[in-house]
């Protein structure tokens, strides 16, 4: 496949539809994958790369090349492209400035998995028949493949690319996904449970902000925890109410345009499983409000934009669940 | 530095006898900022307000809050103390420490803390308060009334009768709506053509009136007393300038079997037609879709007939542009088709017929020149059972979850006009209730069973089947007496549900205006504020809001006249200055804020950015229109990124409430 | 050399912590190692490292300088500093120990951060040799030897032994807090396990990565290098790096209105911010090519120039870990160089 | 099951209630003399669809141990659909911090309208007899603003 995408690449380049590349580019190792943006046949030929450990959703970056001059081709995994809908409904992308090409998804590896393993030295990685071979400084090592697959991909919620200029590889079907599950297993505790489980989570929190920044819904001109006349910018979390009050913040900001594209989680330094918060209120708009996919399409109303006369009360929270 | 004057209110004992009004003084004077603060008997008299002024001005005050009762009570009176003493008034804050405090609370220790409380929340505020300056938008000193019905004419007539110019856009190629097809009205019983056509006349000869008829609202921009509307003439193929009316070209016409719209396709008229003798403008119009000219080319019979020359085959819809100051809708109603209801075989018999059907039927200038005779074979019907509210009150997909109001009353009417006419035809009316509030209304329902003795049966009509006789069988049940009856009937008339034009959606979308899930126009307030839409400068006159009589939707009409009168009387507006407004530098152009906006306040504009880089950006963003934001803040939440906020009522002034009450 | 046998640790640990607070770094439950304070039964990580690094015991993410109170019109100042505990903190690894050398040259050069000092003081550190570095690991680039760590105290694990070397007198003290456990050791043994683990240090992917080429007088050749547009291309400005990084050592200073009064405090800044270097009059730091170069310049050109050539990392390879799109030190050297 | 009532806790509670209803409300149930305790303290807001979650957030943030939105019925709100966003808005923001293990009781949102002083008193009395029972707020709470 990664081959077959340099050669389109390059094609495009040549016959002037694109004027850039968006892709990833190879690190100093087997996983450390940089999104990075081509220009020549040389670069791509050189650098670029699409294996198993491409995870990085690259359609943020979009808002700003799609501004830039000439057109840009972006990869786009099925994930990828809900993200991109949503940055088109919202006016942050230039749609007709980007050319899509649709690429397989996942799952692809979480390499922290790997090391979780107690696995180091780690020179390469290589996948034969779902059976990971790693090679490291203390010898071979291997896991199952599954093993090591990214949380978001372990609960991908659609193969289906929803939106694109162009297909590589065949398209996949929006999938059964299993999650909800830890969002209900969490709903179905005690409330001082919740508060437990929240709490030594949300206190390793170092405020670094790579959810936030990573986030392809997060992309204010400036955000409100940057801005002092907010009067809630900070810069650390300085008390565990900062931490409640920046991630539920950001979490009610996404809410009904998070399209569950897993990247907090993934980039967090401190692995707090922040999609949780989004899947909760995804979980919540579903159930009360109608399915809704944020990033599905490019026209549908967001559900916090919208209402009907007979939506539920507030006070469904009070009637259900475990208290 | 602000320098805040405090003044603390006794009214009376209202608030001194639960509240230490010298504590709250004394202990908000403490307050950062605050250079003066003081009790006064009563705040709100004279002499009180010159306490204020005269701080104003002695102390240069930069704020001031009034420690009384509610804002909703006295926040203007103290609005102006402070501007007369030249201070902006929305540099004025009330603590309401009267219905919120001293009226509910009994111990006089607890109640001054809390009065303390909420002063020092009305200082933290108004440290933030902003100078605001109400802004002023023109008015464009004319009125647009979409639908020539009896609504929108009594409209129209009402606003020229002010001297102010109108225009009234009619779909149709005459005014009149639906009460021009309309026999006699109840309870009166006088006949509806002489009341409606000297008002159409009326319209059509004032020359402050301009009626645009065969013309739709195709686009509308703009804002209260500055609405920019294209209007759509759609092509009649004849040049209304030079049409005299005078018939020629419709009796001439070959195309003679076109379904005539006007008496409910009981018969039939010509390709080019004048809908009826009365109609205003008496031009005449080319269906295109039955024209042989026009078709396919072959005829012109009319335009070698006219004198005049007023036949143009080549028109197309031409569109003009107008400003308006105020809107007013008058959309009306239709019957809701019956196709749905098989058990009342309205598709299968031409002898069950609608209501309006009957008018026409009846109506001296109808299809059978005012003798009622059925449809079918052209008998005078002996038997005629009425079914009231078919598709009204139904809980059902298939009709109206509503009343529809004026059946009952027609109905009676109708009864009692055939009962008058043909002694010897029964008349049957069946009902769920008879509904007659209204003056004279029930007094003329009981003329229709006392003295005409029209049967009225309470109960529900299951079945309508046509016999092979020409007869039709009418299976119902009498809820009183508890039994099935049958009636040999030989016509059947159907009391359809009434519902908002079609038209009137997209025009709501149009016109950013709110409609019920009925489609009927949603009043700005359902008890205060009837005939204004909420979005200011939309009026709304007849039907169009809900079902109506037409005494009540003259009523109306001439309420939501008054209403647009009082707007264009105005040479400009003063808007509310607590509106929202975008920072553009934060702004991200997501168009959430439009998305939540109910009044269409808030459009969106490329604009060039210089970065930090030098460089130059352009970037959507947010631009809201002054006069037309209300000020609810919806837009404020919908943003991610704050870039929205709110005049009065700031983010950062609600933020310090709040810290200052939890202090 | 003393030594302990592996199984007895928790013995030592105990005898510790009863004098003074201890700190190890334990498994967290989600796998990652924290320093932790020590409770009996605790485990010492098989991790080779913390996410976070130990400069948090000197120099925390966020801490109370003075507290003001509005009484009316008049202010009240209050210090609230609270002097510090004697505490130790058991496992740091060579590349951390080296950072406090680091933030030392920032804190305790005139004028002194009393704060730093009053910690840096009762602070005890134990350091603990490497004995499986990763392929992250490039602390050899700075001339650090993981297999001779500073500290107060070393540790090296040989076999089934913990090996313990004093270097400073707090080092003696701790040593002699658990003296009684401790006993004479096997140099062969010792030696044999540090030359292991020196063979692995040569293998490492990075042990080409060299200095030669950075210090403080390649300001005029890297500041315009035409590299930094597309190194800085995919940063997310997010303040990953300089949070988990051992030597990054800005910091803010704000105010906090509690109602009841202002705290004034610091908490880590990141050049990663826009707001980083803010002032009144604007930010000399646009964006965040500026900004990224700033992180790279400073601990690449700036800090050796100004601190006899000493450079502003310790290679412990957080930031090559925990970066969200992999971009990092080794990566901008490389690009750099590569001309 | 808490044993302990905290009979004896004051607890703060802000409410925000919207200028065209709830604060009339508010202010016909001062007029019929209906008492309600001090604990309550009302802030006007134009319409519910003001209130922004990090309000609420900054009230707890702050100390307060209670806050309840009050807004116009549905369908009657002054700018037809403020109070509709509101409920969305709420209804998530409270099922979100119930995720999170804050207390249910602490939150509430309740219509009343212009007219419905009664509504108004009666239930500010059971809010903050409700908040009462659960003592102070210690989830949400801001430990650098707690009062010494």
């Amino acid at each position: 496949m990664q081959k077959a995408m340099i050669e389109r690449a390059k094609q495009l380049l040549a016959d002037g539809t694109v004027k850039r590349v968006i892709g990833w580019k190879r690190g100093e190792f087997a996983y450390d994958i940089t999104p990075a943006v081509f220009e020549t046949a040389e670069e791509l030929d050189r650098d670029f790369v699409f294996d198993d450990f491409t995870a990085a959703n690259v359609s943020k970056y979009l808002v700003k090349e799609s501004r830039k001059e000439g057109r840009v081709l972006a990869f786009l995994k099925p994930c990828d492209t809900y993200s991109l809908n949503q940055l088109t409904k919202e006016h942050r992308v230039d749609r007709g400035n980007i050319y899509v090409i649709g690429v397989p998804g996942g799952p692809k590896l979480d390499i922290e998995k790997i090391k979780g393993k107690g696995i180091t030295g780690i020179l390469g990685v290589k996948n034969e028949n779902y059976t990971l071979k790693i090679d490291t400084l203390y010898g071979e090592e291997t896991m199952p493949f599954y093993e090591a697959v990214l949380d978001k991909c372990a609960s991908c919620k659609s193969k289906k690319h929803v939106t694109y200029d162009e297909l590589m590889g065949d398209d996949g079907d929006i999938l059964e996904s299993n999650r909800f599950d830890m969002v209900e297993k969490l709903e179905n505790m005690t409330s001082q449970e919740r508060y437990d489980f929240w709490r030594s989570e949300l206190s390793k929190c170092i405020r670094c902000n790579a959810c936030r920044n990573v986030c392809p819904a997060c992309t204010c001109e400036n955000c409100v925890f940057d801005n002092p006349k907010s009067g809630v910018s900070n810069k650390a979390a300085a008390d565990s109410f900062e931490e409640n009050m920046f991630h539920i913040i950001r979490a009610f900001h996404v809410a009904g345009r998070c399209t569950d594209c897993g990247e907090c989680s993934r980039v967090c330094p401190q692995h707090i499983p922040l999609h949780l918060l989004n899947r909760k209120f995804i979980k919540d708009i579903n159930a009360l409000y109608g399915e809704y996919q944020a990033g599905a399409d490019t026209e549908s109303r967001a559900p916090l934009n919208n209402y009907t006369a007979d939506d539920c009360e507030a006070s469904i929270v009070h009637e259900r669940g475990v208290e | 530095m602000q320098r805040i004057g405090v003044f603390v209110c006794h009214c009376g004992t209202n608030i001194a006898a639960t509240v230490d009004v010298k504590t709250v003084a004394e202990t908000l004077g403490h307050e950062p900022g605050v250079v003066i603060s003081q009790d006064y008997q009563y705040m709100c008299s004279e002499s009180g307000q010159n306490l204020v002024k005269n701080a104003i001005k002695e102390h240069n005050l930069t704020g001031v809050v009034i420690c009384s009762c509610s804002p909703r009570m006295h926040e203007n009176t103290f609005r102006k103390a402070a501007a007369a003493a030249g201070l902006n008034p929305y540099l004025v804050e009330i603590a309401n420490i009267r219905e919120q405090c001293s009226w509910i609370h009994k111990d006089i220790a607890t109640a001054t803390e809390k009065a303390i409380i909420l002063g020092r929340a009305a200082v933290a505020k108004v440290h933030l308060n902003a100078p605001l300056t109400a802004g002023e938008s023109p008015v464009v000193k004319r009125a647009l009334v979409i639908g020539g019905g009896i609504a929108g004419i009594q409209t129209a007539l009402d606003i020229a009768e002010a001297g102010f110019d109108v225009d009234i856009v009619e779909k149709n190629p005459t005014i009149g709506g639906k009460m021009a097809q309309i026999d006699k009205t109840f309870p009166t019983l006088d006949c509806a053509a002489c009341i409606l056509t000297p008002k159409m006349v009326e319209a059509s000869q004032n020359e402050h009136i301009t009626i645009h008829s065969f013309s739709e609202v195709a686009e509308v921009k703009g804002f209260v007393g500055n609405f920019q509307v294209k209007i759509k003439k759609k092509a009649r193929f004849v040049d209304e300038t030079k049409c005299t009316g005078c018939g020629l070209c419709t009796e001439k016409c070959p195309m003679k079997k076109v379904p005539n719209e006007f008496n409910m396709g009981l018969d039939n008229r010509t390709a080019i037609y004048i809908p009826f003798a009365q109609a205003v403008p008496k031009v005449a119009t080319i269906d295109p879709n039955y024209c042989m000219m026009l078709k396919n080319g072959k005829c012109g019979v009319c335009s070698k007939v006219c004198s005049v020359g007023a036949i143009d085959y080549k028109q197309q819809d031409r569109f003009i542009e107008e400003k308006y100051g105020a809107i007013v809708v008058a959309t009306g109603f239709n019957p809701i088709k019956l196709d749905k209801y098989d058990e009342f075989a309205y598709n299968q018999c031409p002898d069950v017929v609608t209501s309006l059907e009957l008018e026409r039927l009846m109506n001296a200038a109808g299809p059978n020149g005012g003798t009622l005779l059925r449809p079918s074979d052209k008998t005078h019907p002996h038997t005629i059972v009425f079914v009231q509210c078919v598709g009204s009150r139904c809980d059902d997909s298939k009709g109206k979850p509503y009343c529809s109001k004026i059946c009952c009353m027609y109905t009676a009417k109708h009864a009692m006009l055939i009962r008058e006419k043909y002694p010897d035809t029964e008349v049957y009316v069946f009902y769920i209730d008879v509904r007659t509030p209204g003056k004279n209304f029930d007094e003329f329902y009981r003329r229709a069973v006392e003295q005409y003795n029209v049967h009225y049966i309470k109960g529900m009509v299951g079945k309508v089947t046509p016999k092979s006789d020409g007869k039709i069988d009418v299976q119902a049940s009498d809820l009183l007496a508890n039994e099935q009856l049958h009636i040999n009937a030989d016509m059947v008339v159907l009391a359809a549900a009434i519902e908002p034009d079609k038209t009137a959606r997209p025009l709501a979308t149009m016109l950013t205006t709110q409609m019920d899930t009925n489609d009927f126009f949603t009043e700005a307030h359902p008890k205060l504020r009837p005939v204004e839409s909420a979005t200011a400068g939309i009026f709304l006159s007849g039907a169009c809001q809900g079902p109506k009589d037409i005494p009540e939707t003259v009523a109306q009409a001439s309420a939501a006249a008054a209403k647009a009168i009082g707007l264009l009387c105005k040479n400009s507006i003063t808007c509310n200055p607590c509106v929202a407004h975008s920072d553009e530098l934060m702004c991200n152009g997501c168009s959430s804020c439009e998305k939540v906006c109910p009044y269409g306040a808030i459009t969106y504009i490329d604009k060039e950015f210089r970065m930090p880089d030098r460089t130059t950006k352009v970037r959507r963003v947010a631009s809201v229109n002054p006069a037309v934001c209300q000020g609810c803040g919806a837009c404020t939440v919908a943003c991610p990124s704050g870039a929205m906020d709110l005049n009065g009522f700031s983010n950062s002034q609600i933020m310090a409430e709040v810290d200052a009450i939890c202090k | 050399m003393l030594r302990i046998s592996a199984d007895k640790l928790d013995a030592l640990f105990g005898a510790v912590s009863a004098k003074q607070k201890l700190y190890i770094p334990a498994d967290r439950a989600d796998g990652e190692a924290a320093f932790t304070e020590y409770a009996p039964g605790m485990k010492l990580t098989s991790r080779l490292n913390t996410v976070r690094s130990a400069k948090d015991f000197f120099f925390p993410q966020t801490e109370n300088l003075v507290e003001f109170k509005l009484e009316g019109k008049k202010i009240e100042i209050n210090d609230i500093r609270e002097e510090c505990d004697d505490f130790v903190i058991f496992g740091v690894r060579a590349c951390d120990a080296r950072s406090f050398t680091i933030l030392d040259k920032v804190y305790l050069s005139d004028p002194v951060d009393t704060f730093y000092k009053n910690r840096r003081d009762h602070g005890t550190v134990v350091t603990l040799a490497c004995d499986r570095p990763a392929e992250t690991c490039f602390c050899q680039t700075f001339g650090i030897d993981p297999t001779a760590p500073e500290g107060d105290c070393s540790v090296w694990r040989a076999e089934e032994y913990y090996y313990f070397k004093a270097i400073t007198a707090k080092g003696q003290v701790f040593i002699d807090s658990a003296a009684s456990l401790l006993e004479e050791g096997n140099a062969a043994e010792l030696d044999s396990a540090v030359a292991k683990t020196k063979a692995v240090l040569e293998k490492l992917p990075l042990a080409n990565v060299s200095t030669k080429n950075f210090g403080g007088d390649k300001l005029n050749e890297y500041f315009n290098s035409d590299k930094w547009g597309e190194l800085s291309e995919s940063c997310l400005g997010c303040g990953t790096c300089t949070f988990v990084c051992p030597t990054c050592q800005c910091y803010d200073i704000r105010d906090f209105d509690t109602g009841n009064g202002i705290k004034r405090y610091r908490c880590w800044d990141s050049c990663m911010y826009s707001d980083f270097t803010k002032m009144a009059h604007g930010n000399p730091r646009l964006t965040q090519l500026e900004r990224f170069r700033q992180r790279f310049m400073h601990k690449l050109v700036y800090f050796p120039a100004n601190n006899n050539g000493e450079f502003g990392c310790v290679g412990c390879g957080r930031c090559l870990s925990k970066c969200p799109i992999s971009m990092n030190i080794v990566k901008v050297m490389k690009a750099l160089e590569d001309k | 099951m808490q044993v302990n009532d905290n009979k004896d806790f004051q607890p703060l509670i802000v409410a925000f209630c919207c200028n065209w209803c709830s604060y009339a409300g508010a202010d016909l149930s001062g007029t019929n003399r209906l008492n309600y305790p001090t604990n309550v303290k009302i802030i006007r807001v134009p319409c519910s669809c003001r209130v922004n979650p990090m309000f609420i957030l900054r009230a707890f943030q702050r100390g307060a141990d209670g806050v309840i939105l009050c807004g116009c019925h549905p369908g009657d709100c002054h700018y037809t659909s403020g109070n509709y966003f509101t409920r969305r808005r709420m209804t998530l923001l409270f099922s979100m911090l119930d995720f999170l293990g804050i207390e249910r009781d602490r939150t509430r949102v309740e219509w009343v309208s212009a007219a419905e002083g009664a509504k108004f008193a009666a239930t500010m009395n059971e809010f903050t007899e409700a908040v009462r029972k659960l003592g102070p707020n210690r989830r949400l709470e801001d430990l650098r603003c707690r009062k010494q």
